[in-house]
């Protein structure tokens, strides 16, 4: 169970998150929506340790990760897609794929022979390209990598900063519905943040929205999408 | 012995200096995203260390070591006291475009390189001083005719070689390798790969410090030690690794021995007054044809 | 008093002489230790009462060996110390780039340390400059034709360092008819690359055209350096020649006792080798002047190496020359009185050295003599065949002559004594 | 026949063995909106760097304005006129948000050396002050001008992106991506903007937001594995099989949602 | 919109801002004795190098390490003009800006392919060879002896004017007008279009390429620039005495980037201030040394230490340099 309890993130002048309280259930989607700068990316930021909260707490289960390092955070089961196709562009697309299992080379090196085959069956053009460097690769198909480095880590918690950016709707859909099942068959928890609510919502189990730093609405996912005023308010549709 | 012959073997002696020099500029590259103009620096820093040790009457091996040692040290502090706050997060903001994230740390290894020098001169009050070779600098024999190349020279090509084949499969073969290269060359998504950034900087910045000193224990032999003789050698030295590709180790070999045969040859064939030239020359038409260096490989970058 | 007021750098208890010298950075070996000799022996002199009751106060400037410091520092020189005169810079490069700002000011430049003849030899165009070494090209001539005479049948090789030093070497060789063709007898490389780029290519070629005797004409370092990648190659020549700037036997010691070899060796590899010099050897302990200048250098010298060598030599002699100057100038001291006394009487002052001084109204060369010597297994520079013979000629096509110049004894008390 | 903006035909592309564009052609009329779409990795953005000069091209042929001519390089697209926004944002961290319109002004009205070394540009400099805040009125910043990219929202920071490539008033306007990570009201406002630029230039675009493509676009070409599939108004484009196969699979969900959306 | 007119008065702007600084340095000369008169001249001489170095390195992104040959260029276009062709000397430093521009061109020509290390790497052969050109050609152009040239004495008219004029004096009345000019260009040329365009290429080349910026054609015209000021400089630095390359060894231009860097390389105020600090620096430390008594083995690293430690410093508690520093505390009190 994610727990997180009055975090605030501060840059320079303004608070990106301002008191923000809100629980993730084991083993579900939770969906994080909000218009472009309600502080979204600045959450899971905060969360993998990427920026440093002023106050507040972040609770993994029994563990308290809020000050520790990215590094230390990652090693206890969380991983993060950021937002923009993060990839290391110098390196090959194998060699990011292997990066991101690297901290559990010595405990899981049959596990992550396994789970390297499994983000290659997700995504052929990933093993078809998987000599080149990965900056020789197309915006969607960077995503893609960016997320099969965060797989190969088999989290326990996964933090999805807008993944559709730069996909194919069918792609999107289809990382969507994977995501969902990894959930049910692994316990996985999911933090998914979009833009595009409704895709994100579906598969979800509760739906927090953000409005400048605050929660505004922490309500399970249909709820949310039923209720259009508050889409209406804070989204503008 | 003919001229050819001559500047043959001049070429592969010094060119194997030449190579060791390049190899620890290109492992500083690849492993912290720096190119490291105080690396000759932090050379005569630990070389004098183990001078200092050896006028102590310590015996040459034990000098030896203690200068490796200080060497990764040495390093590590670099990075420690330097390098880290430089791309902290205030000062990464700051520098917020490419062209300067490279100038930046250039500049500050320049700083280093005027600190160590100083410190060398107040030390050792900057005299200029030889230092011994871990074996024979003799001319080898064969039959009857002296050889242009000594046991010492092919010492130090083996430390080359065997350095280029280690240093080659720990950055290929390892995750400690691919770690490195990946925090060189992004922090973030490497420390979202649960890889402590930090750490592997410090670490690889001890390595390259190793291969600094173990430069300057064997390039001294040759160049003697003053806080300002190893200057050229790193300039020669840095001309190899372009030459060779910046990103490539054994191009940065390839370059060393290449740079040696070109002063070698320019010496004997034309005059010593032309060597500087020459290398100015070679560099240019080497980059004018291959930018990347020989065998560097080209940046992919899209938009 | 109104006259000791209007003359810079002098008051009734003081003199205040500028010297320039790099001090650090990599021409700095050897040469820092010049000042620390010169100070010792002005102290010495102070406190025996100083120069006509004046203390001599030396100004030391560290110039890096970079003209354009030179030129900075020597403002400062002028302007806040208020030097009375230049003494004993050090490097030709540098000074050449302050000689003629010198002077336009009239300010005495005594005793520089530099060989180039073109500071000297033209009184006209740097009136107040005076040599304080012997020229290179005097010094190459003479060491020329000896080697000429001496071996007819030899072959007879050159390595220099091709700057200003290198070339005023070769000129005064050639000037005693020893011709070298390039790429066979004759090696040059780049001053200061000895150690980077090696010798290696200069030597294998000085080997492979089966040079007998090779000549050097570089700084000590690339000396030791050339021996030592002699040695690694086994090319043995008949013999070595070194022009007087590169045979300094401490230094050649120190580089390659620390490379780790041995005392013994090294000495052996010197030993034979055949250089001039205008002063006593350094290491003739037997020297009255030797001996009066190494108790001053232990009792005076405070600099961080003061290691008996040519370089303390040379800057107690200097200074030694210096006080004579003072001294024969008298209690009323001026610029102009102190450059023409120089000019006048310079050529009767006398110091360590077996050679006269040359300052005539044609030249302002130091010493126009030097007699040859081989070092000896122990490293002292002893004259060939046992007696010393002293050449003298000059920086241009004179004809190399034996000196009959008698140097005369020092006082008991280390000063020197005028009129 | 002069009705075509920019035509290019049988383009192909690779990069060592990738074959990334396999006989393209492309028309894009005056004063029309093309949508370019297709799978993550069919060749939109190679189509991009081809026309902008960043990628070489194999063979095929350019013509802009009627005009056959070689590929051009990329500064000469906006003497063609031409301009391209780039994925992401692609702004100058280090000038402010009037100096980066002002820079995509430059080309235009090049103020001479100089009387700029000499401090008599003052004139050449308040013209293009002038047309950077008309270009930025235009899109709606006009409030941003003393700001910093680095303090903007990244909707604005599209938008002074947009803002920069319209300073130069093109004739032909590329966007790749611009609605990606936008929120829903600043697409609708694009797609008020885009509709409003129709009437001053040809706009071709790639986007994967396939319910602002189909508002916007008078056409859409369909790329697949770099080739094209499939050409048509968007409504036509649809209901093509092989479009659906590869890029917008059998649940229409993108539909419903747009109802949901409109 | 007071954006507006500030861009009406670029050239007041910048004239009123070189005159404070002729005027400020002028009004200092007449506190100080000679020596310090000179370090004056020296800071006006070396002013324009560094300026060139925040033009190229500062405004452009590329980073040169070898100034100081760029510099030689200068200094032995001059002297050679000066002593073959016995031209005068005002006109001999005119015309070395243009030998030097023309150099930058080639330079720039070769540079533009370039970037980072590589470049970096270049200028630092650049920075060995240069120099040992001369020494090549040594007939040509007179080896390490070099060419002894001066600011010669000062035209009557002046000293009719001023009274008698000291050689220190005189050196700064060369000097500075030259500073204050290329201040005045350098002033104008980043304020408008050319600083615009060069910040957009170091920020982000491909979109200022489709901005419709000529990348290598930018980066060559901030090569010739940068050349031509570097080149000015190194032709009055020349005039001080001597020009050969011991006058334009590798450090100098070391110097010259850490005077840059200190100061901050993207401001010309940091430029000023930079070369105060190089320049002035030794004399400080010198005072401080005497004042402590510190022995001389220590005394003489002192500088060298000291510069390198401020340049460390630097670079780590604020890469913008000093002015950047300023700029920052400004912008604190604004929020
Ligand atoms: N590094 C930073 N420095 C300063 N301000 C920042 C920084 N990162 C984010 N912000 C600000 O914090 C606020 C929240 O930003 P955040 O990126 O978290 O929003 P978001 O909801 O993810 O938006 P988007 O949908 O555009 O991704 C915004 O006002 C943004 O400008
Ligand atoms: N420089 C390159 N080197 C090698 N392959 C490349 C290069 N550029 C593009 N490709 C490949 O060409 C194909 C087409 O790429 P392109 O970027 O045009 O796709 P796209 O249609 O824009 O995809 P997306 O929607 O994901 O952005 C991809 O498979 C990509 O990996
Ligand atoms: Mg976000
Ligand atoms: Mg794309």
């Amino acid at each position: 169970m994610l727990k997180v309890a009055n975090l605030v993130t501060e840059f320079a002048s303004i608070k990106a998150l301002n008191d923000i309280s809100f629980q993730a259930k084991p083993g579900r989607i939770t969906t994080v929506i909000g218009a472009n700068g309600a502080g979204k990316s600045t959450l899971l930021r905060t969360i993998s340790g990427l920026e440093r909260p002023t106050s507040g707490s972040i609770k993994w289960f029994d563990e308290e990760l809020t000050d520790k390092s990215v590094e230390a955070i990652v090693r206890s089961g969380v991983a993060q897609v950021p937002e923009g196709h993060a990839v290391i562009s110098q390196l090959s697309v194998a060699e990011n794929i292997e990066l991101g299992g690297l901290f559990r080379k010595r405990q899981a090196r049959g596990d992550l022979e396994i789970a390297t085959k499994e983000v290659y069956e997700l995504f052929p053009i990933l093993f078809e390209r998987r000599r080149e460097p990965a900056g020789s690769l197309s915006g969607g198909e960077r995503q893609m990598l960016a997320i099969s480095r965060a797989l190969v880590a088999r989290p326990k918690l996964l933090l999805l900063d807008e993944p559709s950016l730069g996909l194919a709707p069918l792609i999107s859909a289809q990382i969507i519905s994977i995501v969902d099942q990894l959930c049910k068959s692994t316990g996985l928890t999911v933090l998914l943040v979009e833009q595009n609510a409704n895709t994100a919502l579906a598969v979800a189990d509760h739906g927090i929205l953000l409005a400048l730093g605050k929660v505004v609405a922490d309500l399970p996912a249909k709820e949310l999408i039923a209720d259009s005023a508050l889409r209406a308010a804070y989204l503008g549709y | 012995m003919n001229s050819f012959l001559t500047a043959f073997f001049a070429g592969t002696s010094q060119g194997a200096i030449y190579a060791l020099v390049s190899l620890g500029l290109v492992l500083v590259w690849r492993g912290a995203g720096v190119v490291n103009f105080a690396q000759m620096g932090q050379a005569m820093f630990t070389t004098y260390i183990a001078s200092q040790l050896i006028q102590n009457e310590y015996s040459y091996w034990s000098a030896f070591v203690i200068a490796l040692i200080s060497g990764a040290l040495l390093g590590a502090l670099v990075d420690l006291g330097i390098m880290r706050p430089l791309s902290s997060r205030k000062n990464s903001q700051l520098l917020n475009s490419q062209s300067m994230r490279t100038t930046v740390p250039v500049i500050a290894s320049l700083g280093i390189l005027g600190v160590l020098k100083a410190l060398a001169g107040i030390f050792w009050a900057g005299e200029e001083r030889g230092f011994p070779a871990p074996v024979p600098t003799t001319g080898l024999r064969l039959g009857n005719s002296d050889l242009a190349i000594t046991g010492f020279d092919l010492f130090v090509i083996g430390v080359v070689f065997l350095a280029l084949v280690l240093t080659t499969i720990f950055f290929t073969r390892t995750g400690m390798g691919l770690a490195m290269r990946a925090s060189a060359l992004n922090p973030e998504v490497t420390r979202l790969s649960g890889i402590r950034v930090g750490s592997v900087r410090t670490l690889s910045w001890a390595i390259s410090g190793t291969a600094s000193s173990l430069a300057g224990l064997l390039v001294t032999p040759k160049t003697n030690l003053s806080p300002n003789t190893l200057d050229l050698l790193l300039i020669i030295g840095f001309t190899a690794a372009v030459v060779g590709g910046l990103t490539s180790l054994a191009g940065s070999v390839l370059g060393g021995f290449i740079l040696g045969y070109v002063i070698a040859f320019v010496n004997v064939y034309s005059a010593p007054e032309n060597v500087f030239l020459a290398i100015l020359i070679f560099l240019l038409l080497a980059l004018f044809l291959r930018p990347q260096g020989i065998l560097g490989s080209k940046e992919v970058r899209r938009v | 008093s109104a006259t000791a007021a209007s003359v810079p750098g002098v008051s009734k208890s003081q003199i205040v002489l500028g010297m320039q010298l790099p001090q650090t950075g990599g021409a700095s070996p050897g040469y820092n230790k010049i000042d620390d000799a010169a100070r010792a022996y002005f102290d010495y002199v102070n406190s025996k009462g100083g120069v006509n009751g004046r203390n001599i106060k030396l100004v030391v400037k560290d110039d890096e060996y970079k003209a354009g410091r030179t030129i900075t520092t020597a403002r400062e020189l002028i302007n806040n110390d208020k030097i009375f005169a230049f003494f004993g810079s050090v490097g030709t490069q540098t000074h050449l780039s302050v000689v003629k700002d010198i002077n336009r000011r009239g300010i005495p430049d005594l005793f520089v340390n530099s060989g180039y003849s073109g500071f000297y030899t033209d009184p006209k165009k740097y009136p107040n400059t005076f040599g304080g070494l012997g020229t290179y090209t005097v010094e190459a001539k003479i060491l020329g034709k000896y080697l000429k005479e001496k071996y007819p049948d030899k072959k007879i090789g050159i390595l220099w360092q091709s700057d200003d030093f290198g070339r005023n070497a070769l000129a005064g060789l050639a000037a005693s008819g020893l011709k070298f063709e390039a790429r066979k007898t004759s090696a040059s490389f780049v001053a200061g690359t000895h150690g980077s780029i090696g010798l290696g290519t200069q030597i294998g070629q000085l080997k492979a055209n089966g040079v007998d005797i090779v000549i050097i004409a570089a700084v000590s370092s690339a000396t030791a350096v050339a021996y030592a990648t002699a040695a690694a190659l086994a090319y043995k020549p008949t013999k070595w020649a070194v022009i007087s700037v590169g045979a300094d036997a401490t230094t050649f010691q120190t580089i390659l006792g620390a490379r780790g070899t041995a005392p013994a060796t090294s000495a052996a590899l010197l030993a034979g080798t055949i250089t001039a010099s205008h002063a006593p050897a350094a290491g003739d302990a037997d020297d009255e002047y030797i001996k009066a200048f190494k108790k001053i250098n232990d009792d005076f010298n405070n600099g961080a190496d003061k290691r008996w060598d040519n370089n303390v030599l040379q800057g107690m002699n200097i200074a030694y020359l210096a006080t004579s100057a003072l001294l024969g100038v008298g209690k009323k001291l001026t610029r102009p009185k102190l450059v023409s006394y120089l000019k006048k009487n310079g050529s009767k002052l006398s110091s360590a050295a077996f050679s006269p001084i040359g300052y005539s109204g044609t030249t302002h060369e130091a010493f126009t003599g030097f007699w040859l010597g081989e070092y000896d297994a122990s490293l002292v520079l002893k004259p060939i065949d046992g007696t010393r013979v002293v050449y003298t000629t000059d920086s241009a096509n004179g004809p190399v002559t034996v000196s009959n110049y008698k140097r005369p004894a020092i006082a008991a008390d280390a000063l020197p004594r005028v009129g | 026949m002069n009705s075509s903006q920019l035509a290019l035909s049988n383009l192909s592309v690779s990069f060592g063995g990738v074959k990334a564009l396999t006989d393209v052609s492309l028309t894009v009329p005056k004063n029309s909106v093309v949508g370019l779409i297709g799978p993550n990795g069919a060749g939109k953005t190679t189509v991009f760097n081809c026309i902008s000069g960043l990628v070489k091209s194999d063979s095929g042929s350019f013509e802009f304005d009627g005009v056959k001519r070689a590929f051009p390089k990329p500064h000469e697209l906006v003497g063609l006129g031409i301009t391209r926004t780039l994925q992401g944002v692609g702004l100058f961290n280090d000038l402010s948000v009037l100096q980066n319109v002002m820079v995509g002004a430059d080309k235009k009205y090049r103020p001479n050396f100089v009387k700029e070394i000499l401090g008599l540009s003052g004139k050449t400099e308040a013209n293009l002050v002038r047309r950077a805040e008309e270009a930025l009125a235009w899109v709606g910043g006009a409030s941003l001008i003393g700001r910093e990219p680095s303090e903007l929202s990244y909707p604005d920071s599209k938008r002074v992106a947009l803002a920069r490539a319209l300073v130069t008033n093109p004739t032909l306007l590329m966007l790749d991506e611009p609605a990606a990570g936008l929120g829903q009201d600043d697409i609708d406002s694009l797609a008020v903007l885009i509709r409003q630029l129709k009437k001053r230039c040809a706009i071709l675009i790639v986007e994967h937001h396939v319910d602002f493509v189909r508002e916007i676009s008078d056409s859409v070409s369909v790329l697949n594995f770099g080739k094209l599939i499939a050409s048509g108004t968007y409504d036509e484009v649809k209901q093509n099989p092989a479009v659906i196969e590869a890029y917008l699979g059998h649940s229409d969900k993108s539909d419903e949602n747009s109802k949901l959306g409109a | 919109m007071s954006k507006v007119k500030t861009h009406k008065v670029i050239g007041f702007r910048s004239t009123r801002l070189a005159i404070i600084f002729f005027v400020f340095i002028l009004l200092l000369s007449m506190k100080f004795g000679p020596y310090n008169q000179f370090q004056l001249a020296n800071i006006a001489t070396l002013l324009i190098a560094v300026l060139s170095i925040t033009l190229l390195t500062g405004a452009s992104g590329q980073i040169s390490l070898g100034q100081g040959a760029i510099m030689a260029v200068g200094g032995y276009s001059a002297a050679l003009l000066v002593t073959r062709l016995e031209i005068s000397m005002w006109l001999a430093f005119v015309l070395a800006i243009f030998v030097s521009a023309l150099f930058g061109l080639f330079l720039g020509l070769a540079a533009a392919r370039l970037s980072g290390p590589y470049l970096a790497g270049t200028t630092l052969v650049m920075a060995l060879a240069i120099p040992s050109i001369a020494i090549r050609f040594d007939s040509f152009f007179s080896g390490d002896i070099g060419f002894s040239v001066d600011y010669g004495y000062p035209p009557d008219w002046l000293t009719n004017l001023l009274g008698e004029i000291t050689i220190e004096e005189w050196s700064l009345y060369v000097a500075l007008p030259f500073a204050a000019l290329s201040l005045f260009a350098v002033l104008n040329l980043s304020n408008t279009r050319s600083g615009r365009t060069w910040r957009a290429v170091r920020d982000n080349e491909v979109a200022a390429s489709l901005a419709g910026i000529n990348i290598a054609r930018t980066k060559i015209i901030v090569f010739v620039c940068s050349s031509a000021l570097a080149g000015l400089a190194g032709a009055i630095y020349g005039f001080r005495g001597l020009v050969a390359p011991s006058v334009y060894p590798t450090d100098l231009s070391l110097l010259l980037l850490t005077a840059a860097v200190i100061g901050g390389l993207r401001s010309i105020g940091g430029a000023i201030f930079g070369t105060f600090v190089i320049v002035f620096l030794p004399d400080v430390i010198e005072r401080v040394t005497k004042f402590l008594e510190l022995p001389e083995t220590i005394s003489i690293y002192l500088p060298a230490l000291m510069i390198g430690l401020l340049l460390l410093l630097t670079v780590i508690l604020n890469p913008r340099g000093s002015a950047g520093a300023l700029e920052h505390i400004r912008h604190r009190h604004k929020h």
